[in-house]
């Protein structure tokens, strides 16, 4: 599987509520219902000379105890055409998933070094009961 | 016997659509206006009111506002054919000396790009909205051929004078 | 006018409810007020070699009985630099539209052919009311 | 800071209502609570300047009376690889924030120069409440 990026959900803008809660690198889902699921990851490089990657993915994944293996709910790749030196690839993904009571929401990325961390604007990760 | 109100919608006359909170067919506002009130029966008006400005609608409606007009992007030169009014949106071509370049099939959105000068050679075909100046393959007389250039024979020293001038220039020099 | 996306609306992580139905190509209004209205559409290419599109474009439509042509409410267009080998495009289009019973939404593109319509997470197309 | 962009709130598909008003160039948060905040600016190339930059940005800010200087809530930042000078690249934010009634939300760019304003559906801001 791709790398599961880990998140800051109490400092800065970060929040949870309505029992929707962070635990082992996934939103919890408190209660069954729609809700909107939305992420970007903003992407840069290039991380060491030489490596260039020629895409870059991001994936909204639930995990559940009703299936042993995870779910693929939304998709984002953009192949690179920067030239090599510093880049900047944001990729963001909102949807309305039905989704039950204990499934687990994580965001994968293809690549953990390209993944912009360093401001909590860039990168952000939440949902929403409709 | 009274016909039943029908719960559903209706289809309507011409000139007439149905107006959901009014539950009835309601007459089209003209092109220009919009739906401010619906009728309050089939047979008394719709209360229309004129597009605002920097709005329009094209065609007759029942739509509860018009749409914004588009506006002319200066920074890609373009400039206005037609203004917006209340019935027709603004039509953007390019500024004089420029040509479009479309970004797709639609043309809906494009740059305009300066036209070719064609220095030194016939017109073949002159700029236009569309398209570029096509330029005569061949160099004018008094022009000689430097790559893909054409050159006065004026400019032309001894020293500059190549193969191709000399021929060009060299014998307009004896005449 | 642009070519329309068709759209799986049972099978997979699709679904509607709440009277939102799909039919002929579109989501279809079923009651009056103001909706956020969103769509993914991944475009990858080249489909043929040779032919290389300078940019790609998304719409989100609406049509309505009140109006005899169609409006656009969400444009995304996006110009291609990747040269030529297999590339990858997401636009993302997402914002809220008011909207009156009966009006219909559908999704256009520059070239279907170019769509990406392998897995649904990767394309995919939604509203909910507010 | 970074140009401020203006926007229409009436004419067209532009509206506000339930008290969310605009002024001074910002969205005024009525009430308290979490909003769904989001922007997309299509950002597009001068056609001849020799000026081409090498990345756009766009950044939702939040401005309140309870701090000195705004807060970056949302940021897209995309290097340019297009090497034309016709280039168009779409950037979407969005995401939920906890905003106290009197905040202003506003939306920064790199370069007004550079923002397509020509049509209503490309570029585009707006917020509700959960």
């Amino acid at each position: 599987h791709l790398p599961i990026l880990q998140w800051e959900d109490k400092r800065g803008l970060a929040f949870t509520k309505n029992n929707l809660s962070y635990s082992s690198n996934a939103l919890v889902i408190p209660v069954s219902g729609d809700y909107y699921v939305y992420a970007q990851v903003t992407f840069r490089g290039p991380v060491e000379s030489g490596h260039k990657p020629s895409s870059v993915t991001e994936i909204i994944t639930k995990v559940t105890d009703s299936y042993p293996e995870p779910t693929q709910l939304l998709t984002g790749t953009k192949t690179l055409s920067e030239n090599g030196n510093g880049w900047f690839q944001p990729i963001y993904l909102g949807a309305v998933v039905s989704l039950e009571v204990g499934d687990k929401l994580m965001v994968n990325v293809s690549d953990i070094k390209l993944v912009d961390y360093t401001k909590e604007h860039k990168t952000f990760f939440g949902a929403f009961l409709l | 016997l009274r016909p039943r109100r029908h719960a559903g919608r209706l289809p309507c006359p011409a000139g007439m659509n149905w107006i959901e909170t009014a539950h009835q067919c309601c007459p089209q506002c003209p092109a220009g206006t919009f739906l401010s009130e619906p009728c309050t029966s089939p047979e008394n008006g719709s209360v229309c009111l004129a597009c605002p400005a920097g709005t329009f609608r094209a065609q007759p409606n029942t739509l509860r506002e018009c749409q914004a007009c588009y506006e002319c992007d200066r920074q890609a030169f373009q400039s206005v054919l037609s203004n917006c009014s209340a019935t027709s949106n603004v039509a953007c071509g390019c500024e004089p000396g420029r040509f479009r370049v479309c970004l797709d099939k639609q043309c809906s959105e494009f740059s305009c790009r300066k036209c070719q000068p064609c220095t030194g050679r016939l017109i073949q075909r002159p700029c236009s909205e569309a398209q570029d100046t096509l330029c005569d393959s061949s160099c004018k007389p008094d022009f000689y051929r430097e790559g893909d250039e054409c050159r006065p024979c004026h400019t032309s020293t001894l020293d500059t004078c190549g193969k191709e001038c000399q021929e060009v220039c060299g014998s307009s020099n004896n005449q």
